[in-house]
């Protein structure tokens, strides 16, 4: 009877739900939901508006995708997966392996993506030969970013090495500015450590500690000096700074509060956001050392039943790659397109430098995907290796443990 | 006539434990049957098998003639009050003795006329508009009679009725059950732990002692047969002498030796009876009289010291000491015994039960 | 049919929720602890591999941080929560003229979630904008109050908001208990001349026993499952200094696709429930068997 | 003489009393006070935050009671604050709310009562062994359960829609109302049960015409407390919910975690009080009956 009952609703409103019109329809689930992020999804929305298709938000923040994620679990699991989800990184690969993604190889095959998408970045979207997800942008993380008028009032160019860093911050410190605005939570952690992994230990060290994850580099006496110079950077965070959103941080930088910060180009997003013009009002520049983190957004298809959602599918995936997208998406969002062939005419310095960088880094080797922002790794062992720098940038761990701790966590995580 | 009630061969476990054993009980239309027994004696128990409130692990019982044994309790036409009233808290006097009948369908000038005529009956009329919980308690007591006697069944069961009441109303409501037994010609079925109450109001006393029955029979039965020592002990009060007795044959009779202080004392038995060696002498305490104020056949004479004196209004109770027991005599009002001092009692042996020292049954 | 009926209502009425009890709690612990023996990762997977998940489990710093943690806060949220409301309750049970009022704003926090809240504690234990610059603003500039930031103090500010939550509830158990407490037994102690205090230790709160194992119980069983607290109002943070087991649970399975791990640590979980509701519904259905 | 000095010294004695005893009401009432502080503090907070502008939050002091009050923030709360590209505010995800709990509570505080009913009065062999397995279903950890739920509502066909998560506080809260209903009836005599049974009222009878009537202290119990479970569900309303079946306090996750530069904390903070003002009057109105319905049922255990 109950059951019944339950199935009657349900029916009903399933019937409520799908009598609209039976044009492309997608439900996209993503946490794009601060200030920037939520206007360069408005972009995509009405895009695909234009295109007869109907849009329906599925937006869940927090936890930087956390609540998101429980979300898409929980409706993968019931056999009701949302059309599209946002999705980045191994996590792409690791729901193909479990037999849920939808195949756009038509869409990718018919637009030509392959020649237009740098090869590293079309890697990530490729499960096993087929196309199983759509680049919206490329994000450069290691980007330190500071307000123009601070520096220029304390006299400091933006630093180009860990040193200058501490010195300039030393100074700011002194004069009563916060160096670094920072928000303590995990992955903000990880995303300095990330960049002073890269700056203190090279491209090549980053590429077997971070993404090999070779023991021996691990525990090497270059992942003690990056601890140590975490240990040295928690001195240049102001007192408030435990679970802060980024965003509030770049306030911080916006309103002369701090002096840096680093964080992924997202950032340039709120600045932008707030009016501020980079070069200007705040400087943009590649953390201390050589070498590129790329963050790929992206966004995967799950399979869904009824050929309007699938008609959705590939609507949606065929306007994120396309250039009209990609280019005014990412003017909002602060990363640069995905595709190669897109004038950056209209885009910032930031931008450009960006676009430029990865062009050198690509043909140097030393283009890299983050392992903050879950490019490189799969979630147990990222969150391995990110338990133990939170850990270490929030307590007293000398970093001698903080390394043992770490090659212990990362075996411990297979 | 068909036997109003009729219980055969009934058994009730819960569980491995054996709570009634093989309870063969019959009566007639117009019986008042008590229950009685100590608590734990499954007479509660057996009144809610009757009722239909438990099921029945053997047996069968019928109601009219009918068999009832698997029949639910509203299908058995009875009527049923309980020790704690169960008067329904949310409902108006009224509203609880009609319950049953707007139940039933029973349509609402009918309810209004017998509501009416119950309410005379039981003088609660003042009070059809209130609830249980402004009621005292005799008066709750009326209105959960006026909910069974409303529905006019074949048989109706009280669940110790009166024993949440004072000693006064005890006394009065007791006297009212009776006078309606009277006046209705109902049959009764009655649990009581109470031996005064199962006296007053039964024509016929079934005596209960762990799942089985002891006794079925008249007041009178029980109280002048006891058919062991249980029943003997258990109903009378003050209770009856049980006194432990050599009996040995002489002649004609039989000489009952009681052991006491000073020498036995020695009784004869002149019915023929086959007595073993060691008994167990009953006597009633009126049936011990002083010397003199009793006669009769059996009626014979013995000096015995006098421990305690008891005067208790209209008789005296003197309590001596023999064969080890304390034995209570009731003598009248003005009986010159004194603490201490010897005197001169009459036993009427004609109205001695004897019990055998082993099993406790009745030997005569 | 209807005579079979009428007998069986009762099991058909509660068959249902029997059923669903079955499935919904014990089958889904069942499969729980299968996932457990899996190496399920971003989705459950159901081929066995033995007892890998507990082995990784016990080898993790970042669990043995969560379960100290659930030592820590469990106990003083328990203790200081019965002890806070025990002292409402009496201090409520002094015939006060505007008990109503007060008692609601005891009580009120227990109707708001964490996530109502969070945001509002989060504020008041900054120490740049809540109790302490608010302090300093006074002119006591020495005056520190950084718990939530510092890694070894912020456990215990999940605790000041875990016991502002639900001591009020608390405060409601013990005062429900101390109005059912015979009046005639209070009446005979003042008579005897024994003072307020000595009636409260020696009388009313010994014979308040089992309103303690009903608030310890409920107590417990909010400090196992407690998720959302942690969650509003520091995230697991600093680093993992306040993850408890339901939030160590959370993270594996859901932000790091680590079901097989996430499963493990919920049957763990699930022991220690286990360990204290266990003695407590036997206790409980034995005092009411008779 | 003594017959003067001693009631005198009496009435000495007791006037000092007197003064102790007033002392004392003083310091009782100074007590309960600052605890009344301590639990108000957030909700002041919230309160006057939600009143103040965004220029008054930055400058003024965390407890300083707005200068010019506004409800603007409320009104972007309720209908403006936007959670992704939607910026309709809590409104719509506050009815979805209604439509989840209302229904749930219903049904769980029914379905509680019937089982209570069964296991406290019509008591059959191994009911208190059903009912000791239902008890401990309240205090498994939700976590737990979202997978399986997920994969079993996907089944039934009931995901992300609002009966769905009505099914599942339902169910979860079926130990709990079950649990409070049980404890409650326990104390009712079996003898009105029997009584009724011979008055010829059946099982359903009997609950509706005299259990049901007996039980509005505990069924105020009941529905506040899982009006409050439901209502305040976070977990189950994100993980079971789709877009246009999210309860508020997901709604009110997304708005608290939304921010566009600038963190509007008067908007989140009115958003807060408004996802909590129902079961905060369901508390403020009912809580005397909550306090008296504990007393009647489950504490008695």
């Amino acid at each position: 009877m109950k059951r019944f009952a339950f199935a009657t609703v349900s029916t009903l409103a399933v019937v409520a739900g799908s009598s609209v019109l039976a044009g492309p329809q997608a439900e996209v689930l993503h946490w794009w939901t601060s200030g920037g992020e939520a206007k360069s999804v408005a972009v995509l929305q009405e895009e695909f508006a234009a295109n007869g298709g109907s849009w329906t938000d599925m937006p869940v923040a927090g936890g930087g995708g956390d609540a998101a994620m429980t979300a898409l679990r929980a409706r993968v699991l019931s056999g009701n997966a949302p059309t599209a989800v946002q999705l980045k990184g191994p996590a792409i690969q690791e729901w193909y392996e479990e037999g849920v993604l939808a195949d756009i190889s038509s869409v990718a095959e018919a637009e030509g993506w392959a020649d237009v998408l740098p090869a590293s970045i079309a890697g990530h979207m490729k499960c096993e030969g087929t196309w199983c997800a759509a680049p919206v942008n490329v994000h450069r993380v290691d980007w330190i970013w500071a307000n123009a008028d601070v520096l220029a009032a304390n006299g400091i160019e933006m630093p180009t090495t860990w040193d200058e860093f501490n010195a300039a911050a030393d100074k700011l410190q002194a004069a009563g500015v916060i160096p670094l605005a920072h928000g303590g939570q995990a992955w903000q952690d990880a995303t300095v450590f990330e960049t002073v992994v890269l700056g203190i230990g090279g491209p090549e060290f980053f590429q077997k500690a971070l993404v090999d994850l070779d023991p021996e580099a691990l525990t090497s006496d270059t992942m003690v000096q990056v601890f140590d110079q975490m240990r040295t950077m928690r001195g240049y965070v102001d007192e408030n700074f435990s679970g802060r959103d980024w965003n509030l941080a770049t306030a911080m930088v916006m309103n002369g509060e701090a002096a840096f910060q680093i964080m992924g180009d997202w950032a340039k997003g709120e600045f932008l956001a707030a009016g501020k013009k980079p070069g200007e009002d705040f400087l943009c520049a590649s953390t201390p050392g050589d070498g590129y983190l790329y963050n790929v957004d992206s966004f995967a298809m799950f399979d869904v039943d009824g050929d309007d959602k699938k008609a959705g599918q590939d609507l949606l995936a065929k306007l994120i790659v396309a250039p009209n997208f990609q280019k005014v998406f990412n003017l909002n969002k602060g990363s640069i397109p995905a595709r190669t062939d897109v004038a950056l005419d209209d885009f910032d310095i930031c931008a450009n430098l960006s676009a430029e960088d990865m062009g050198s880094t690509s043909d140097a080797g030393s283009l890299l995907p983050s392992y903050a922002h879950g490019m490189a790794l799969r979630g147990s062992q990222s969150g391995a290796i990110t338990d133990v720098v939170t850990a270490h940038f929030n307590s007293d761990m000398s970093s001698a443990d903080a390394v043992q701790q770490l090659a212990a966590a990362v075996a411990n995580s297979y | 006539m068909a036997p109003i009630l009729d219980i055969n061969k009934l058994y009730k476990n819960y569980g491995a434990t054996e709570i009634l054993k093989d309870i063969n009980i019959s009566i007639e239309p117009g019986d008042f049957l008590v229950l009685v027994g100590p608590s734990g004696c499954g007479k509660s128990t057996l009144l809610n098998c009757i009722a239909g409130l438990e099921e029945i692990t053997g047996g069968t019982l019928s109601i009219g003639g009918n068999d009832m044994t698997h029949v639910s309790p509203k299908d058995r036409d009875i009527a049923m009050v309980f020790q704690s009233y169960a008067l329904y808290p949310t409902m108006t006097v009224a509203k609880n003795i009609t319950f049953g009948m707007k139940v039933r369908g029973v349509d609402q000038a009918t309810q209004d006329a017998k509501l009416k005529e119950v309410a005379q009956l039981l003088q609660i009329e003042p009070l059809l508009n209130r609830r249980p919980s402004q009621l005292s308690g005799g008066q709750r007591q009326r209105v959960a009679m006026g909910r069974a006697l409303v529905r006019d069944p074949k048989l109706f069961l009280f669940d110790e009725p009166l024993s949440n009441l004072d000693a006064k109303l005890r006394v009065e409501m007791r006297t009212e059950i009776k006078k309606l037994h009277q006046t209705l010609d109902a049959s009764i079925v009655y649990v009581t732990h109470d031996q005064i109450e199962a006296m007053t109001l039964a024509t016929k006393i079934v005596v209960l002692k762990g799942g089985v029955v002891q006794q079925i029979g008249t007041p009178a039965e029980i109280y002048n047969n006891p058919a062991n020592l249980f029943v003997a002990d258990f109903m009378g009060s003050p209770a009856m002498n049980l006194i432990p007795a050599q009996a040995r044959k002489n002649g004609s009779g039989t000489q009952i030796a009681i052991a006491r202080e000073g020498g036995d004392l020695l009784l004869t038995e002149s019915r023929d009876l086959a007595l073993p060696q060691d008994v167990i002498l009953g006597l009633r305490p009126e049936d011990i009289a002083e010397a003199g104020f009793r006669a009769g056949d059996g009626v014979q004479e013995a000096e015995c010291l006098v421990d305690m004196v008891e005067p208790a209004g209209a008789d005296t109770y003197v309590v001596s000491e023999l064969g080890g027991k304390q034995v209570t005599a009731r003598l009248h009002a003005e009986t010159s015994a004194q603490a201490g001092k010897p005197l001169n009692l009459a036993f009427d042996m004609s109205k001695v039960s004897y019990f055998a020292k082993e099993t406790g049954e009745r030997l005569n | 049919m209807s005579e079979w009926l009428e007998n069986h209502l009762p099991k058909v009425v509660l068959a249902p929720s029997f059923i669903a009890v079955l499935i919904f709690v014990y089958g889904f612990i069942g499969w729980t602890a299968w996932v457990s023996l899996t190496r399920s990762k971003l989705l459950p997977k159901y081929e066995i591999k033995g007892f890998i998940q507990y082995e990784r489990l016990f080898d993790s710093p970042r669990w043995d941080t969560a379960i100290n943690n659930l030592y820590i806060f469990g106990a003083l949220f328990i203790i200081i929560a019965m002890v806070l409301g025990l002292l409402l309750a009496i201090l409520l049970d002094q015939k006060i003229r505007v008990e109503g009022a007060i008692r609601t704003i005891y009580l009120y926090p227990m109707a708001l979630s964490m996530i109502v809240t969070g945001t509002a504690w989060k504020w008041i234990l900054n120490p740049g904008l809540g109790i302490e610059s608010m302090v300093q603003g006074w002119g006591f500039t020495n005056f520190e109050f950084d718990w939530l930031v510092n890694p070894d103090y912020a456990i215990y500010t999940i605790v000041m908001a875990a016991i502002w939550q639900s001591s009020g509830f608390v405060m409601a158990l013990f005062l429900a208990g101390l109005r059912s407490v015979d009046g005639e037994i209070i009446k005979a102690a003042q008579v005897d001349g024994i003072p307020t205090w000595r009636i409260y230790t020696a009388i009313i709160i010994p014979s308040m026993a089992p309103i303690f194992l009903s608030a310890f119980i409920v107590l417990a069983h909010l400090a196992i499952k407690s998720f959302d607290l942690v969650i509003a109002l520091t995230g697991g943070g600093p680093g993992y200094a306040t993850d408890l087991p339901a939030t160590y649970m959370y993270a594996m399975a859901f932000s790091r696709g680590d079901i097989g791990q996430a499963a493990s640590s919920a049957m763990i979980m699930m022991l220690v429930v286990f360990a204290i509701v266990v003695p407590y519904l036997y206790s409980e259905l034995r005092a009411k068997n008779d | 003489m003594t017959d003067l000095s001693m009631p005198q010294s009496q009435t000495q004695t007791r006037s000092q009393s007197a003064v102790g005893k007033i002392a004392l009401r003083w310091l009782l009432y100074v007590l309960l006070g600052l605890f009344a502080l301590y639990y108000l503090m957030p909700l002041f907070v919230m309160l006057t935050t939600s009143l103040k502008s965004l220029e008054e939050i930055r400058t003024g002091s965390l407890i300083s009671l707005p200068r010019e009050v506004s409800f603007d923030a409320w009104k972007t709360a309720w209908s403006g604050a936007c959670t992704g590209i939607q910026c309709e505010g809590l409104r719509p995800y506050f009815w979805n709310s209604v439509l989840i709990a209302v229904p749930a509570v219903a049904i769980s505080t029914l379905l509680g009562a019937l089982n209570g009913y069964v296991v406290a009065q019509w008591r059959f062999k191994g009911a208190n062994i059903i009912f000791s397995l239902m008890l401990f279903g309240c205090f498994i950890p939700f976590q737990v359960v979202l997978l399986p739920m997920a994969r079993l509502l996907g089944m039934m066909g009931i995901a992300g829609t609002i009966p769905g998560l009505i099914f599942v506080h339902v169910i979860y809260g079926l130990g709990f109302t079950t649990l409070f209903f049980r404890n409650y009836y326990v104390t009712i005599p079996s003898e009105l049960t029997k009584a009724a049974r011979v008055d010829g009222a059946g099982f359903l009878r009997i609950f509706w015409s005299i259990f049901l009537p007996l039980s509005l202290p505990i069924i105020v119990v009941t529905v506040i407390w899982q009006f409050t479970q439901i209502w305040n569900d976070f977990l189950f309303g994100v993980s079971f919910s789709q877009a246009g079946t999210q309860p508020v306090t997901v709604a009110l996750n997304n708005i608290v975690n939304s921010t566009t530069g600038v963190k509007e904390y008067n908007v989140d903070m009115a958003a807060a009080i408004i996802a909590g003002l129902p079961t905060l009057l369901v508390y403020v109105v009912a809580g005397k009956y909550f306090i008296r319905g504990l007393t009647a049922g489950s504490v008695k255990g």
